[in-house]
């Protein structure tokens, strides 16, 4: 509560980040999504809408970019890694998709610049946005290298949910008004609820949620098992597991890899942001 | 997430009178918000049951009805409202995933503009009444003393299976020998017919997963054709080590061509010339076994090179060579055929070329599986298709049908203005609609009958696509009725065959109690010993019921195909002469049109769904809106630029809208994706992009008469206007940073 | 302007009154290391006024009041009767308290449940019968109400306080209870006399340690 | 026309009188400015209402372009304070006393654009009616303000700017109200006897007068420069694209010094027009701060060329593409223009003949302004149209609500500005008649003495004896 402690809760995370985490992490949630497997679909999306509140801001505000999709699938035509300098025809090895969510990273660079400190990291190492506590000066945005931060432009709740729409929302989740910066949360509803459940049975502190005791909304609607979801604290998570066959490390700005087949990296780790979202490369046959 | 296996299904008729006002209250509005005391309402329970705890979900199983898929979802359940759908762990269909039309199924239900009312016809308008005066009127034009000649009803659906099917064929019988058209704009007629020719069998099961190489020629099949989630759990497999390679052989990039590994832009109409061409090729640098083929097929196999299909097709020869090198290399092998590539006046043909594949290649048996049809054929599903609906038109403009009862379909926007729905309808002296929503055609209704949403309502189903042992899917309500005076089509169904036929029916309270009766009705086989009761309350807890078949049941046919599929084959192959078609260029249309099947919208039953038109198209990203596909070649040879409003004319009619450009389609192709263009469909709806199905030229396959969706020629003309897409994300390129990262299979192969 | 999101809003705390609870010693170092040195001082002089009755162990009671007004309920439901004089514990009635995040109101049925038999002439359970007949439960209204912002849970609370905690005995849950919704046992029908502010949950957090993570109780 | 900078010969009496008729009997003119700014100010009052009630989705704000014209317009004003301090304490400190005659309406300025910058930030936050979370106060939340971010440092800066720039003018301006107070009747008598602090012009009073002066002086100083190179860090701090750059600290303060000194040009020449103060805003002044101006555009210039250089040798493609977007990109037009007019322009200043012709200087310095705010707004909306994620690459224009609570400032500014003028001496009469007795004894060949209580005190005196004689 006082002055010293939120200092002191401050440095711990920092110095956490080069010591490569918060030495008192309870989790830390982390995510993997294979490309190879991604087919674009947007199930997941949509999922991220009915669970969380996303608000449909209709077509005039969708083309001012003023649209809400915390998980958003974005469509590239070109592979530069695939070493095509010769421009093909036509599309022959499709399109380039990848799902951008909040990638939670661990030295976030919105956590800093937030002047109220409504952006934060948790004790589970989850990149904490506090709509009640948020101000609005949207610097967070700004700094995110991914642009994965969404404002609240309007009112939306005012003519997103017309009578009976309103019925849907999830009460375990604030609905945001006008003036407040959201993103991705990792579902934190649903890793709370799942706290609750191990507190149930008597499992608390760290790693008290075991691997497969929740999914986010985005995996859990994924037909191609995608996206891998857990604890990279807990060594015997299927998250974790992958970012060690693919030899990825937090706390790196770069990942020396034995060789080429391990497919795993993180979007512009280079920045030394620390994501705790991993992506498998897409694979083609040429 | 606290998952409560539920014992019985009372609580929701209970604690049903507080889920209305608990909803308003606990919905967390921000405008909700007040620490005055006593401004807000609480929820209190009347007689809870011990598992309902306020504020916390209950799961429910049901099934997914957006598509005829069937997958298997599990509703949350809170305060007796359902908040979330997720898919059913253990479905053996979509395995625990849900795809995005199965997830928007939540807004059918909450939609703000679903009717509350029942409708009637007066002085031209329609006119809200009571559910009694509706049925009443349904009854004076149907009913036993309708004095009507049952022969002149007709049923106008869409897909239908379980027992509605069951209840609608018995309400046929009752009023004397109604006729039953099921109509559905994106069907599999054409390869249902060649599987049965060629396999044996229309019901075909594609393993997916098991396959090292597929070639799909026009098949969506990741998520607009067969079983799209079902699929795609396979494909995940398919992708896991070792891993499979997908070729994609379709005019306009689909969300399977995008994840393609060799995507082939084939000129719509020649697919089947890409398949033969490939067969010759596996079969001159391959070794492939010619015999195999029917005669008339083999004999014709000289004539296609990799030259003359390339002029032929538009696909570099080069590609072809890899395509067939693949299949050959990467046994085993599967090949599908579908979608754009069956929509041809000669579809059949290219379907069956591509059929012939798998038996050159030997895949029948292994990759892909005839199965029987359906153990309970009252129960198997009526499947729709365009042929039904021009029959349909037809008998209505002759005046042969004076009553319609039209459910699930909506044939005034799906159809080509070639076929004048809107006369046949007219046509029809009364058209009932039983709908949740006031569409094109349910607007043209006389007798409108408000539907409870498939949350409120119960049902039994059959996939149309069978991925396993025969199974029904159960569907069971989620939450109470949110209106008065809407009820479920079962229901409706039931008082009207009360009506005819009070002591078989008259027993049954609801459609519930007629549909818990209908479980003693399976045979013990299938209970496996279980009591009725046990086996009703599995069902209910998996949202199925398992229905063994009489065994053996998917081998018999199986083998057979494998052994000698020969006779099957020849016949086919013969009875058609096997002909392909030229690719003829067309002086004044000189564009082949793509309706493209969304894989948001459909063919346009999810265009009200708020979320599924703010969710970006797969491949343009565009949302809430039309657009015209074109290949940049084309549009510089055209002159238009990204953005320009072209209008897109063929023969019949034209359509408006923006052009976006990429190299996803072939050069002589522009497509305009289905789904939009409503003139009555609610707000989210209405008035919104373009419709490209009424432009279509009534051109149809030739062997199955099914309307041929991509034979129409266009022609693409500026109406100089240039505005910006509205679509998601600025950069299409990732101007050389390592956002996804892609590495080649020979990279992944070398440790 | 709407309210939505806006603390700014919660009617604050008047947290220098006099706290009802004494403050054990413990508490006292841990206290007076805080800025509030008025509200220190004011501990101290409590702790050695001291007062009568026993305290709930290992937990420091939130400090505040709220002058909450009377609120109309469909039937003026009397606390007192059932749990000062006949002593029934709190989560008897309230009991989604112990299981959920809500306490929530007792589903009609549990009423019935007694008063089927119990007192049936009395005025106010004829009304309780009515409802009963019509097969519709009362439309009660909200006593303590906190923003849709804040996810309070319930469980937890009485986990810490009363399930897990060494010496405490469940007939005392009343107590517990006390903290935040105050002596109810001594009124009919319920009033708010606690703030229920952020500060008046971010105090009690800080004694009793509770988590200081924003992100536990605001989503 | 005069070369010296001030007719030393200037009886005192003189310097009163028309420093005290600038300050009477507005005329019409007068209030159709005020008028005119009023009018400005509610447009932008109507706008930000507006944008109150429904959100920052009507300012044409959106994903990924957080923050548009109001963050440029904030930089632009802070800026525009610069100078005052610049003539007021630094050419104090190094005894250029060719600053006396217009610090006074210099450092007024600092005040207002100071008083105009911190609206902006009010403006532009999405709550703001949660604005004082910022401030680091007590309260039984127990949460504090985010002491890493910048925008924190921010309301620090700017306050403390703000307090000590206007406790500097009014310091400053003690011995004229004092005059003032001895030459006017009803309330402006009352309002400059309380404000004058009961001056009588005695030594103790002047060499407490003085210390204080020097020691506001030296240290608004440290802090001007801090101020621009903390609100530079908004930017700096961060990790984007053409905003992590380490220059931008001084290329802040030189924009800053630069645009200030343009506007000082703009405010002399009105000045000396409508208050016919010619005698006291010479030629020869103007000149000076004309060659002054001249020098910081240079100095800007190079900062510019800096930047481009070492992103351009520098080894990140990243701020590499954002550089060439910047030439060649949407925004190219106005880049351009900014290069145009912060770099060729002013040259304008070079040129004798041209910094003499007012009109023409009117319409330089006019057009340096603009150049100026182009900058702010090109070094803010670039960055946020391509940063590092290519799908969110943007291009958006402000919408009529960002123009027009824009443009209300300058009405805000300017009605400040003329309540100031006609309230306050816009001239420093004493420091001006320092200045005339300075230069009349060099002139007389008396070298420096201890000049300044000594001028003083002779000055005050002198200046008591003509009001008697008047």
């Amino acid at each position: 509560m006082s002055l010293e402690n939120i200092l002191e809760n401050w440095s711990k995370y920092r110095k956490g980040h080069e010591e490569g985490g918060y030495h008192e992490y309870e989790h830390m949630w982390g995510m993997a999504i294979d490309l190879d497997k991604c087919t674009g679909c947007n199930a997941c999306s949509v999922a991220c809408y009915a669970e969380n509140n996303l608000a449909v801001v209709g077509e005039e505000k969708f083309s001012k970019g003023q649209g809400m999709h915390w998980l958003r699938i974005e469509r590239y035509w070109d592979e530069p890694d695939l070493g095509e300098d010769k421009v093909n025809e036509y599309q022959i090895h499709g399109a380039s998709f990848i799902p951008m969510n909040c990638q939670h990273c661990n030295a976030a660079t919105c956590e800093p610049v937030c002047p109220v400190a409504a952006t934060y990291h948790t004790p589970d190492g989850l990149n904490a946005q506090v709509y009640n506590r948020c101000i609005g000066s949207r610097y967070c945005s700004n700094n995110c290298p991914y642009r994965l931060r969404y404002f609240n432009f309007f009112s939306y709740y005012e003519d997103s949910w017309p009578e009976p729409l309103q019925m849907q929302l999830n009460p375990d989740i604030s609905v945001r008004d006008k003036g407040v910066m959201e993103k991705c949360t990792f579902c934190v509803q649903r890793i709370r609820t799942a706290k609750d459940d191990a507190a149930r049975d008597d499992r608390r502190g760290p790693g008290a949620v075991k691997d497969g005791d929740l999914k986010t909304a985005c995996q859990q609607s994924c037909a191609t098992q995608a996206i891998f979801f857990g604890d990279l604290l807990d060594k015997d998570s299927a998250v974790s597991k992958v970012w060690e066959k693919h030899e990825v490390a937090l706390g790196k700005s770069s990942q020396n890899k034995s060789n080429p087949d391990k497919r795993g990296y993180r979007v512009l780790e280079g920045l030394n942001t620390d994501p705790c979202v991993m992506f498998l490369e897409r694979v083609r046959e040429v | 997430m606290s998952t409560y296996k539920v014992k019985r299904r009372d609580f929701l008729k209970i604690t049903g009178l507080t889920g209305a006002s608990a909803a308003l209250a606990a919905c967390d509005m921000p405008t909700t918000v007040t620490l005055e005391e006593g401004e807000e309402e609480v929820v209190s329970y009347l007689m809870p049951e011990e598992y309902v705890i306020p504020g916390i979900g209950v799961w429910y199983a049901s099934t997914c009805q957006q598509c005829d898929a069937g997958c298997g979802i599990i509703g949350r359940v809170r305060e007796g409202r359902v908040l979330k759908l997720e898919g059913n762990p253990v479905s053996p269909i979509n395995k625990g995933a849900l795809c995005q039309i199965g997830q928007a199924a939540l807004q059918v239900h909450y939609n703000p503009d679903r009717l509350k009312q029942p409708k009637l016809r007066q002085e031209g308008k329609l006119i809200d009444v009571t559910w009694d005066d509706a049925f009443a009127a349904l009854k004076s034009s149907i009913g036993p003393d309708s004095g009507l000649d049952g022969s002149r009803i007709a049923w106008l659906t869409g897909t239908v299976s379980g027992h509605q099917r069951v209840l609608m064929d018995a309400v046929s019988e009752a009023v004397g020998g109604a006729s039953h058209y099921a109509h559905e704009t994106l069907n599999d007629t054409v390869v249902d017919k060649v599987n049965a020719d060629v396999y044996g069998s229309a019901n075909v099961q594609y393993k997916i997963a098991d396959a090292q190489s597929i070639l799909s020629f026009g098949a969506d099949f990741l998520s607009t054709w067969g079983s799209p989630v079902h699929n795609s759990v396979q494909y995940g497999q398919f992708r896991d080590a070792p891993r499979g390679v997908l070729i994609q052989a379709e005019p306009k990039m689909t969300v399977t061509g995008g994840s393609a590994d060799l995507w082939l832009p084939v000129r719509p109409g020649t697919e089947g010339t890409l398949a033969m061409t490939i067969a010759a090729e596996l079969v001159a640098s391959h070794g492939a076994d010619a015999t195999k083929l029917p005669k008339a097929m083999a004999d014709q196999l000289g004539q296609y090179s990799l030259d003359s299909s390339e002029a032929q097709t538009g696909v570099a020869a080069s590609l072809v060579k890899q395509a067939a090198n693949f299949l050959a290399t990467r046994a085993p092998s599967l090949v599908i055929a579908g979608g754009t590539a069956a929509a041809h006046e000669h579809g059949y043909e290219a379907v069956t070329a591509a059929a012939m594949l798998n038996v050159l290649l030997g895949n029948v048996g292994k990759t892909i599986i005839p199965v029987a049809d359906f153990p309970y054929p009252a129960l198997a599903p009526k499947k729709g298709d365009t042929a039904q609906l021009a029959a349909f038109a037809k008998k209505a403009k002759a005046g042969d049908i004076s009553v319609a009862l039209i459910a699930g379909t909506n044939p005034a926007y799906t159809a080509p203005d070639q076929l004048d729905m809107a006369a046949a309808l007219s046509a029809v002296k009364v058209k009932v609609a039983f709908t949740e929503f006031l569409d094109e055609t349910s607007s043209m209704a006389d007798i409108v009958l408000p539907l409870h949403s498939d949350m409120e309502s119960w049902g039994t189903h059959v996939a149309s696509y069978q991925v396993a042992d025969p199974m029904i899917s159960l569907q069971q309500p989620l939450m109470e009725p949110l209106y008065a005076e809407t009820r479920s089509l079962g229901d409706t169904l039931l008082d009207v065959l009360k009506l005819y036929n009070a002591e078989q029916y008259g027993p049954f309270a609801d459609y519930y109690a007629y549909l818990r009766n209908v479980v003693s009705a399976v045979p013990a086989v299938a209970k496996e010993g279980a009591s009725d009761e046990a086996y009703w309350q599995a069902g209910l807890q998996q949202g199925m019921l398992k229905v063994t078949a009489p065994k053996p049941f998917p081998a018999a046919i199986a083998t057979a195909a494998n052994d000698d599929a020969s006779d099957a084959l020849v016949k086919s192959a013969d009875t058609m002469g096997f002909v392909l078609p030229v690719y003829e260029k067309n002086k004044d249309y000189p564009l082949s049109l793509i309706p493209a099947a969304s894989s948001r919208l459909g063919d346009g039953r999810f265009a009200n769904l708020p979320w599924l038109q703010e969710a970006p198209d797969a491949i343009t990203k565009i949302v809430w809106n039309s657009w015209v596909e074109m290949h940049p070649a084309t549009a510089l040879y055209y002159g238009f630029k990204q953005g320009d409003f072209v209008e897109v004319a063929s023969a019949e009619g034209s359509v408006k809208a923006q052009i976006y450009l990429h190299k996803g389609i072939n050069k002589d192709a522009v497509a305009v994706p289905m789904g939009q263009g409503h003139t009555e469909y609610g707000r989210y709806a209405t008035g919104r992009g373009v419709n490209p199905l009424k432009m279509l030229a009534t051109t149809s396959d030739v062997q199955t008469g099914e309307l041929a969706l991509c034979a129409t020629r266009v022609t693409v003309v500026s109406t100089g206007r240039n505005e910006e897409l509205v679509k998601m994300g600025g950069s299409e390129s990732q101007v050389g940073r390592k956002l996804v990262g892609t590495i080649t299979a020979d990279q992944l192969r070398r440790v | 302007m709407t309210h939505g999101l806006i603390p700014g809003k919660v009617s604050q705390s008047n947290r220098h009154l006099a706290p009802r609870e004494p403050v054990p010693a413990k508490a006292w170092g841990h206290v007076a290391t805080r800025f509030n040195m008025l509200f220190g001082v004011l501990c101290v002089l409590l702790f050695f006024v001291g007062s009568a009755y026993a305290e709930v162990p290992n937990a420091v009671p939130p400090k505040g009041d709220h002058d909450g007004k009377h609120v109309e309920q469909p039937i003026d439901f009397p606390h007192d009767i059932h749990a000062r004089d006949n002593k029934i514990n709190c989560m008897y009635c309230h009991t989604y308290a112990r299981r959920g995040l809500v306490a929530g109101i007792p589903p009609t049925s549990k009423c019935m449940g007694c008063h089927t038999v119990i007192a049936t002439d009395k005025p106010r359970i004829k009304k309780l019968a009515e409802y009963w007949e019509k097969g519709e439960s009362p439309k009660w209204k909200k006593v303590h109400d906190l923003p849709d912002f804040v996810h309070f849970n319930h469980e937890k609370h009485l986990n810490r306080f009363i399930f897990n905690n060494e010496g405490m005995e469940v007939e005392r849950a009343d107590e517990v209870c006390a903290f935040c919704h105050g002596e109810v046992k001594e009124m009919t029908v319920a009033r708010k006399v606690k703030p229920l502010t952020m500060g008046f949950c971010r105090q009690c957090h800080e004694d009793n340690n509770g988590p200081s993570d924003c992100w536990k109780c605001h989503k | 026309m005069h070369t010296k900078d001030i007719n030393e010969n200037l009886p005192w009496s003189q310097i009163n009188k028309d420093v005290m008729r600038s300050m009477m009997n507005p005329r019409k003119a007068y209030w159709v400015a005020i008028i005119v700014c009023i009018a400005m100010i509610s447009c932008a009052v109507a706008a930000e209402v507006y944008q109150y009630n429904v959100g920052m989705g009507p300012a044409n704000l959106n994903w990924p372009h957080m923050w548009d014209l109001y963050i440029a317009t904030f930089i632009f004003w802070i800026g525009m304070s610069h100078p005052g301090t610049l003539l007021s304490a630094i050419l104090h400190i190094i005894h250029a006393d060719w600053r006396k005659p217009i610090y006074r309406f210099a450092e007024a300025m600092t005040t207002f654009s100071l008083m105009t910058a911190g609206l902006f930030p009010v403006i532009h936050i999405g709550r703001l009616w949660n604005m004082y979370w910022v401030l680091p106060y007590y309260s039984d939340r127990g949460i504090w303000p985010n002491f890493r971010s910048p925008l924190v440092w921010d309301a620090f800066a700017i306050s403390t700017y703000l307090t000590s720039s206007a406790l500097f003018l009014f310091i400053g301006m003690i011995p004229d109200l004092a005059i003032c107070r001895d030459n006017t009747t009803g309330w402006r008598r009352k309002l400059y006897t309380i404000l004058s602090l009961g001056w009588r012009g005695d030594d103790r009073q002047w060499r407490n007068f003085r210390r204080t002066y020097l020691l506001m002086a030296c240290f608004l100083i440290p802090l001007a420069v801090s101020v621009h190179s903390i609100v530079s860090s908004d930017f700096a701090m961060s990790v984007m694209p053409g905003w992590h750059v380490t220059t931008f600290p001084p290329y802040f303060v030189a924009g800053a010094l630069y645009s200030g000194c343009a506007a000082i040009m703009t405010l002399f020449i009105c000045l000396r027009y409508f208050f016919r103060l010619e005698d006291y805003m010479t030629i020869p002044i103007l000149v000076k701060t004309a060659k002054l101006t001249f020098a910081i555009a240079m100095v800007w210039t190079y900062l510019n060329l800096i930047e481009f250089a070492s992103i351009w040798y520098g080894h990140n493609a990243v701020d590499k593409e954002l550089l060439i977007a910047k030439f060649t990109g949407a925004y190219s037009p106005y880049f351009w223009m900014m290069l145009f007019i912060g770099s060729v322009v002013p040259f304008t200043l070079a040129s004798e003949k041209l910094r003499t012709h007012l009109p023409t200087m009117l319409v330089v310095s006019l057009v340096l302004n603009l150049g100026m705010w182009l900058e702010r707004w090109m070094i803010v909306t670039p960055t946020l149209s391509q940063g590092y994620h290519p799908f969110a690459f943007d291009v958006m224009w402000p919408s009529m609500i960002q123009w027009a609570i824009v443009f209300g400032s300058f009405g805000w500014f300017g009605l400040l500005f003329l309540i100031f003028v006609k309230v306050f001496p816009c001239v420093s009469m004493y420091e001006v008649k320092e200045m005339c007795y300075h230069r009349k004894r060099e002139a007389m060949g008396v070298g420096h003495g201890s000049h300044a209580a000594g001028g003083a005190a002779g000055a005050v005196t002198a200046s008591k004896t003509d009001l008697e004689g008047s």
